[in-house]
């Protein structure tokens, strides 16, 4: 049987399709206002990279701020249990996910079963999430994927002072304007946003293996900023940590479907 | 008579309010639950617990309080300042918490600009922190002060046996709401998290005498009423004052029925009597400090956790949600405590920051609520198992 | 926390600094230059208090003594009592085994003195679930006691329930958090009367009797007479500084606000306040005379009134700026202490505190109206505008000490004077004295950097004409 | 004897040259990254139109978060002493401007000569700026111009909680979908801004007639949000509000020409 998950986030939506435990098709594509009609573009190239059609899917999971308003999903989970359901699924000595996404982050503990033990999300300001990465990308001309590339050359890192994203933005000017290299600046960006979501990730106590999900786990400057900050390293997954949450929505619906 | 209930609980000035206003009676509006309302009540006054539901803005808020204070005695500010509370014949104001009695001022500075919208008895009494022979004195003082002010202003006399009527007449609503926990607490619960919040709140935005009579009524009915918990999980809310029945709308939508709480607004006022033998303000101010589970009582938080571990197993709770409103400096570093202890009991909980106001964030916390949910049912914990993961990873934990 | 900051106990650290600080000055000039190379980060302040002469040095000094006691407490066999500052020190001196470390000091020294101030220490505190939004005075400490980097307290003292409850939650956090037994000392909101005097005393009287049990000994009464007696000396030693500091120009360097408090709140009671006073009044007196203001120059351009409290972070640069400036720092408000015959009160001598040392009673009611008087116990306990609150020494202080303006700072985490600083802010203009309120943190300069703050404190001083 | 004013904000850079009391020619641009860059591309283009050269400018004086960076200008003046100067100069009954520009908000309270005597500006946080309603257009996929008329059609404008910029954007993504009309989400945009712009006005305590300044005050649907939340009339300037920052700046620049000559 063949089970489907589809996560329509705020920045991204994707939609992962397995069979047993295995990966038949996946997709991502920029949400749209409409969730309805991101999750059915989604859909519909995650169906076409594995050759099949809406109907071959016994069970599809929706996840994501936008997964009540799915149309062919018939039930639906948390990002948080997603998140931790697929990281689990794919590496089950995980018991952190430090899960940054573009409008917030989250850290998760999970015992050795794979179940919550605690999360945190943060909810107070933009600054720690995806989306203060992609405004300063912006700013420095930069891709997001090259923003954590770049960073491994720097060699003095910028400090920022203020946490706001917005204010953040008109330091980082500042610093162009003086002509410092792109790749310090996106050190200190990236480290900048580190230290923030480190503080979160402690207060729900980081036990061993970490890893993270998320976009932004794709940005190995912020990844390795992570480990410097935490002292850990961080546990590599093998499949793009941006599709976590739809294939925790998968693994979802194929226990559902009672395949074991 | 719910619904009646309802409609008091969620606006300010409502129909009993008016009706009480209509035959000429006065009102006096007080900040927190550490002001006996049976003093005002014994003054011939109706007490009004003050709340800040319903603004829209907080431009006069805004302009008084900081940007760091927290959003609840903002909204009343706001009210205040629009003229929503002229209703009000007289205010108390205490030093309940630091934002709160900062309200005092920032509503006294904020009639000079928004004229006659500050009542014409407004007073501030300082509360105790502690509860030792020396501050139940000295709180018994200050409410000698309050009798006091009250029959100056409003030309009426408290008497001791006044006093005792309302004790007694407050006590009797205590046990009915003690009564209606008991339905809550039960295996079937025949009442919503939504609907007892209403009653919870009508509790101190109406005549004491209505109040006792539809409760009365409500128990009856709900003797006889159908579970409406069955499947369930069992949460209870702690934290931060709340009256946001919205707010326990979008937990009880994710499945979940909210069965007990310790919030300010909600049952934070009647898990005790007040002495009806002894001198009545003695045995106010000594009922007030002592049995308070508001962590303004600095030093007796193993106190408030033995009640709270004893509420949680009587009310057979499956998951507690702490949360805060932002910037709330008391129960906001409490429920860290909390957390910390209750884990360790084998109790799921879930912290959760918000604001006080209008509910607009519902995605965000239905996402958490979700989750949480979905944490407990999957741990399926039992509040008789000692150690929990939680509790034993604690140790390896960096 | 990162692991390098795990390796080292604030306490040690702070140690350390100050006194390998308080030593770079006994040498030449040449090794001094060169030690202080060796510093880098606290290099700025160290300087700005060295350069101060011998008042700079008996600072220094003063500091190495309170964090000797304080690193190797339990060596010593002696107990340690970890509180805030609005309980004063002179109870704790009077036993011969006690120690007090007062958070918010710990936070200053450390905020100047290292790197990255006290940022991860803060942020250790949200770990451990305390609330972030608190105020990072204590946080700053805290933190690194919660981490267990520092000798552990035997015993907590707290001041500030009723004055404010970001401060007392604070504590309450670490005793539940540490297991450590605490005393919370309260205070109703109004200042005077017979009723309040009674609650403090016996209020007092339940501290010494908690003190007493859990530091095992009894309070002795000579060590207390001489404490309170040195303590007397030293009042009256302030009275003269803070006398001579209305003149214009102003004669006390901007820096010596700072050890003029944090002597008080860190050694009252002790030799080496004096010592340290006396230093100073001599520095006052000679830049009285000479019709000098304190300032490097010796000119005064402006006189600035911190309505709340001093800047703390990146290396203490604030008294340095202050001090090129030519901006005279006039005493700092919160930092008041009441004791009298001090200048500022010399009409409403019932808000003052006095010494009484003919009996064990007469100074146990001493120590809790001095108590009852401590910074921001006083001006915060009540209405900002009641008798004897922030409102009433603001005006007080700005008719005696004429400042031309007023900044306001304080900690994010401080709902109290942030839930009245607009409305005192609007007082003091209406009583003629241009304010500033700054949005930063006193204690974390990730809130608003320093430079942040210089450019609008520039920015109004240009623009309200304070200065052309 | 002509004199210049330049005002390098965080988003636009404008110009102004004056002769005696008439503004002869002005000048709006979107900063460049580099603020000396900015000012000498936006005095350039000013100058131009009246065909003058930088040697006819008997004084210029730079305002602005750029000011320090401005090579030509003789003297720098903040943005808060500009606003005041120039909007009770045009206006001479004006004594309170509020000044909403891209990065900052600003409630000024100025004397009859235009003298600052008191000022409150925004917290650090975007939320109460420019930039807040910028980056909701850019999430609606609408013009910033365009949101004053948009908003004059909302009916039941919506109300936000969330104060952070970002955010403030998923909130009104979600309204989108709950199919809100965009016209009540403008609108209650507008209000939202409006009502954290009326608290700081306040806070130093409305005075006299009140005006508005800055480029959001080009919007109208700010403009009688802003009317509503203070409960007053605003005062409206005739002149293109976006650069009174730069009129105030030449102003300055004709005392001190005068004062030299
Ligand atoms: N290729 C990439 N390299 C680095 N970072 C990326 C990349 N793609 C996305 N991101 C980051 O991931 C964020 C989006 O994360 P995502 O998990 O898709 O969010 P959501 O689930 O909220 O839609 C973006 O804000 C961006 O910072
Ligand atoms: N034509 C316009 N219509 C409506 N709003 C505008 C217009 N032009 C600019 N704005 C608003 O003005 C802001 C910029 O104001 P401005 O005073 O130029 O800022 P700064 O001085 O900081 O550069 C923008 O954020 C935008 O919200
Ligand atoms: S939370 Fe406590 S202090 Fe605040 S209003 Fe309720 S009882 Fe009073
Ligand atoms: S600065 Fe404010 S929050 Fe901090 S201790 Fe003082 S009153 Fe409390
Ligand atoms: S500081 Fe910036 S990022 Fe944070 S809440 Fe405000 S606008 Fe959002």
């Amino acid at each position: 049987m063949i089970a489907a998950g589809c996560d329509v986030g705020s920045l991204t939506t994707k939609a992962v399709i397995l069979n047993n435990a295995r990966l038949l098709g996946h997709a991502l594509v920029r949400s749209s206002f409409n969730p309805e009609k991101s999750a059915s573009e989604v859909m519909e190239k995650a169906l076409a990279s594995a050759r099949l059609t809406m109907d071959d899917i016994s069970l599809c999971v929706g996840t994501g701020y936008g997964r009540e308003r799915i149309g062919f999903v018939k039930k639906t989970v948390s990002e948080i249990s997603c998140h931790a359901k697929g990281a689990h699924f794919l590496q089950p000595s995980i018991r952190t996910i430090i899960d940054i996404g573009g409008q917030d982050c989250k850290a998760i503990r999970l015992d050795a079963k794979g179940e919550i033990v605690k999360f945190i999300t943060n909810d107070k300001c933009a600054s720690g999430t995806g989306r203060f990465l992609e405004v300063m990308a912006k700013l420095l001309g930069l891709e997001l994927g090259e923003l954590g590339r770049i960073s491994g050359q720097a060699t003095h890192p910028i400090t920022l002072a203020s946490t706001c994203t917005v204010w953040a933005q008109a330091e980082v000017i500042m610093h162009l304007n003086e002509g410092m290299p792109k790749a310090d600046l996106a050190a200190g960006i990236n480290e900048a946003m580190a230290a923030r979501v480190a503080i979160l990730a402690r207060s729900v106590g980081i036990e061993q293996d970490v890893c993270m999900t998320g976009g932004v786990a794709k940005n190995p400057g912020v990844v390795e900023a992570m480990e410097k900050q935490l002292g850990v390293p961080m546990r590599r997954l093998r499949l793009d940590p941006q599709l976590m949450g739809a294939l925790g929505a998968a693994v979802f619906a194929r226990e559902r479907l009672g395949v074991s | 008579m719910i619904g009646t209930m309802r409609e008091a609980a969620q606006n300010l000035q409502n129909a009993f309010v008016r009706e009480w206003k209509k035959d000429g009676g006065k009102t006096v509006g007080y900040s927190c639950t550490f002001i006996p309302e049976e003093i005002i009540h014994a003054a011939g006054l109706l007490p009004f617990r003050l709340r800040g539901i319903g603004t829209t803005s907080m431009s006069i808020g805004d302009s008084y309080f900081g940007a760091v204070n927290c959003s609840l005695p903002k909204c009343i500010l706001q009210l205040a300042g629009q003229g929503s509370y002229t209703f009000l014949d007289g205010a108390i104001i205490t030093n309940g918490c630091d934002s709160m009695r900062r309200l005092e001022e920032c509503w006294r500075k904020a009639s000079e600009d928004h004229r006659g919208t500050l009542p014409e008895y407004y007073e501030y009494f300082s509360v105790p922190h502690k509860s030792v022979d020396y501050s139940v004195e000295f709180y018994e003082e200050e409410l000698r002060n309050m009798v006091g002010t009250l029959e100056r202003h409003f030309r009426c006399t408290v008497s001791e046996q006044s006093l005792k009527k309302s004790i007694s007449l407050y006590n009797k609503g205590r046990t009915l709401l003690q009564k209606l926990d008991e339905l809550r607490f039960g295996r079937d619960v025949p009442i919503s998290g939504e609907d007892a919040m209403a009653v919870l709140i009508a509790a101190h935005a109406m005549p004491q005498e209505r109040f006792i009579e539809m409760l009365e009524g409500v128990i009856e009915g709900l003797g006889k009423a159908p579970s409406v918990s069955g499947g369930k999980k069992r949460l209870m809310l702690m934290g931060s004052a709340s009256d946001d029945m919205d707010f326990i709308h979008v937990i009880e939508e994710a499945g979940a029925i909210v069965v007990a709480d310790t919030v300010c607004y909600g049952s934070r006022t009647y898990s005790a009597l007040v002495d009806e033998e002894s001198d009545p303000l003695h045995a106010l101010s000594s009922h007030y400090l002592k049995h308070s589970i508001c962590p303004r009582m600095l030093g007796y938080y193993r106190t408030r956790l033995s009640y709270v571990m004893d509420l949680i197993r009587k009310a057979r709770v499956d998951g507690v949600i702490l949360q805060n409103v932002r910037f709330c400096d008391l129960h906001g570093s409490e429920n860290g405590i909390f957390e910390r202890d209750l884990e360790a009991a084998g109790i799921p909980c879930m912290r959760l920051e918000r604001e006080y106001g209008p509910l607009t964030e519902t995605g965000r916390i239905s996402m958490r609520i979700d989750a949480f949910m979905e944490r407990i049912s999957t741990h399926c914990s039992s509040i008789g198992e000692t150690t929990s993961d939680a509790a034993r990873t604690r140790q390896q934990t960096i | 926390m990162k692991r390098e900051t795990r390796e080292y106990n604030l306490d040690w650290m702070l140690w350390s600094s100050v006194v390998s600080g308080s030593k770079v000055m006994d040498g030449t000039d040449k090794e001094y230059q060169a030690l202080l190379r060796l510093i880098p980060n606290f290099r700025g302040i160290i300087d700005t208090i060295l350069r101060q002469g011998e008042p700079g040095r008996l600072f220094m000094k003063m500091g190495a003594e309170y964090l000797d006691d304080i690193k190797a407490v339990h060596e010593k066999g002696k107990k340690l009592c970890f509180g805030t500052f609005v309980a004063s020190k002179d109870l704790f001196y009077a036993f011969d085994n006690v120690v007090p470390a007062w958070a918010e000091i710990l936070t200053v020294f450390a905020t100047m003195m290292m790197r990255k101030g006290t940022a991860e220490y803060m942020d250790y505190c949200c770990e451990a679930g305390f609330t972030e939004t608190s105020c990072s005075a204590q946080r700053g400490s805290v933190g690194a006691y919660l981490a267990g980097l520092a000798e552990k307290p035997d015993f907590l003292v707290c001041g500030a329930p009723g004055i404010c409850d970001t401060n007392a939650n604070a504590m309450q956090f670490m005793s539940e958090y540490l297991d450590i037994p605490l005393f919370q000392l309260t205070f109703p909101s109004n200042l005077t009367g017979r009723r309040i005097t009674d609650y403090q005393r016996k209020d007092y009287r339940a501290l010494i009797a908690f003190v007493e049990e859990h530091a095992g000994s009894r309070l002795d009464e000579d060590r207390l007479r001489s404490v309170l007696a040195e303590h007397r000396r030293q009042d009256e030693i302030i009275n003269e500084i803070f006398d001579l500091t209305r003149l214009k120009p102003c004669p006390m360097p901007p820096i010596f606000n700072l050890f003029l408090y944090a002597g008080r709140l860190q050694s009252s009671g002790r030799k080496s306040l004096t010592a340290l006073l006396e230093s100073m009044l001599r520095v006052v007196r000679e830049n009285a005379k000479a019709g000098r203001a304190g300032t490097v120059s010796g000119r005064e351009r402006a006189r600035l009134l911190m309505c709340y409290i001093d800047h703390y972070t990146t290396d203490g640069r604030f008294w340095q700026w202050v001090d090129s400036q030519d901006i005279s720092l006039l005493p700092t408000l919160i930092f008041t202490f009441f004791n009298r015959g001090i200048n500022y009160a010399e009409e409403r001598q019932d808000q003052t505190y006095e010494i009484d040392t003919s009996t064990m009673d007469a100074m146990i009611d001493s120590l809790a109206d001095i108590n009852s008087r401590m910074p921001m116990v006083k001006q915060l306990r009540g209405p900002y505008d009641a008798a004897g609150m922030w409102r009433e020494d603001l005006f007080c202080m700005t008719r005696l000490m004429k400042p031309d303006f007023a900044v306001y700072l304080g900690s994010m985490g401080c709902r109290n004077s942030y839930g009245v600083n607009k409305l005192i802010q609007r007082d003091a203009e209406r009583f003629g004295l241009p304010t500033l309120l700054l949005f930063a943190d006193a204690f974390d300069d990730r809130v608003a950097s320093w430079e942040f703050c210089v450019e609008k404190i520039s920015e109004f001083m240009h623009v309200r004409g304070i200065v052309s | 004897m002509y004199v210049a004013g330049c005002d390098v904000g965080s988003l636009s850079a404008k110009a102004v040259i004056m002769k005696d009391d008439n503004i002869v020619a002005s000048h709006i641009m979107f900063a460049r990254p580099e603020p000396s860059e900015s000012a000498r591309v936006v005095m350039e283009e000013t100058l131009r139109k009246v065909g003058l050269s930088m040697e006819d400018i008997a004084c210029c004086v730079g305002t602005g978060y750029g000011r320090n960076a401005i090579p030509f200008a003789q003297a720098c003046e903040s943005e808060i002493a500009c606003h005041g100067k120039a909007a009770q100069w045009l206006k001479p009954q004006v004594r309170m401007v509020i000044d909403i520009g891209g990065q900052d908000a600003k409630a000024i309270r100025v004397d009859e000569t235009g003298t600052v005597v008191r000022y409150a500006y925004n917290d650090r946080c975007a939320s109460g700026t420019g930039r807040f309603l910028e980056v909701m257009a850019g999430a609606m996929g609408i013009d910033i111009e365009a949101m004053g008329d948009i908003s004059a059609q909302a009916r039941e404008p919506v109300t936000l909680s969330n104060q952070c910029v970002v955010f403030a954007e998923t909130e009104i993504i979600s309204l989108i979908n709950a199919g809100r009309e965009l016209p009540d989400i403008v609108g209650g945009l507008h209000r939202a801004l409006s009502h954290r712009v009326a608290s700081l006005a306040r806070s130093i305590e409305l005075e006299g007639e009140i005006t508005m300044t800055g480029g959001v005050a080009k919007n109208r649907g700010m403009f009688t949000a802003l009317e509503e939340a203070l409960g007053v009339k605003l005062v409206r300037m005739d002149t293109d509000p976006q650069i009174i920052g730069a009129v105030g700046a030449a102003l300055m620049a004709r005392q001190t020409a005068a004062g030299n000559g």
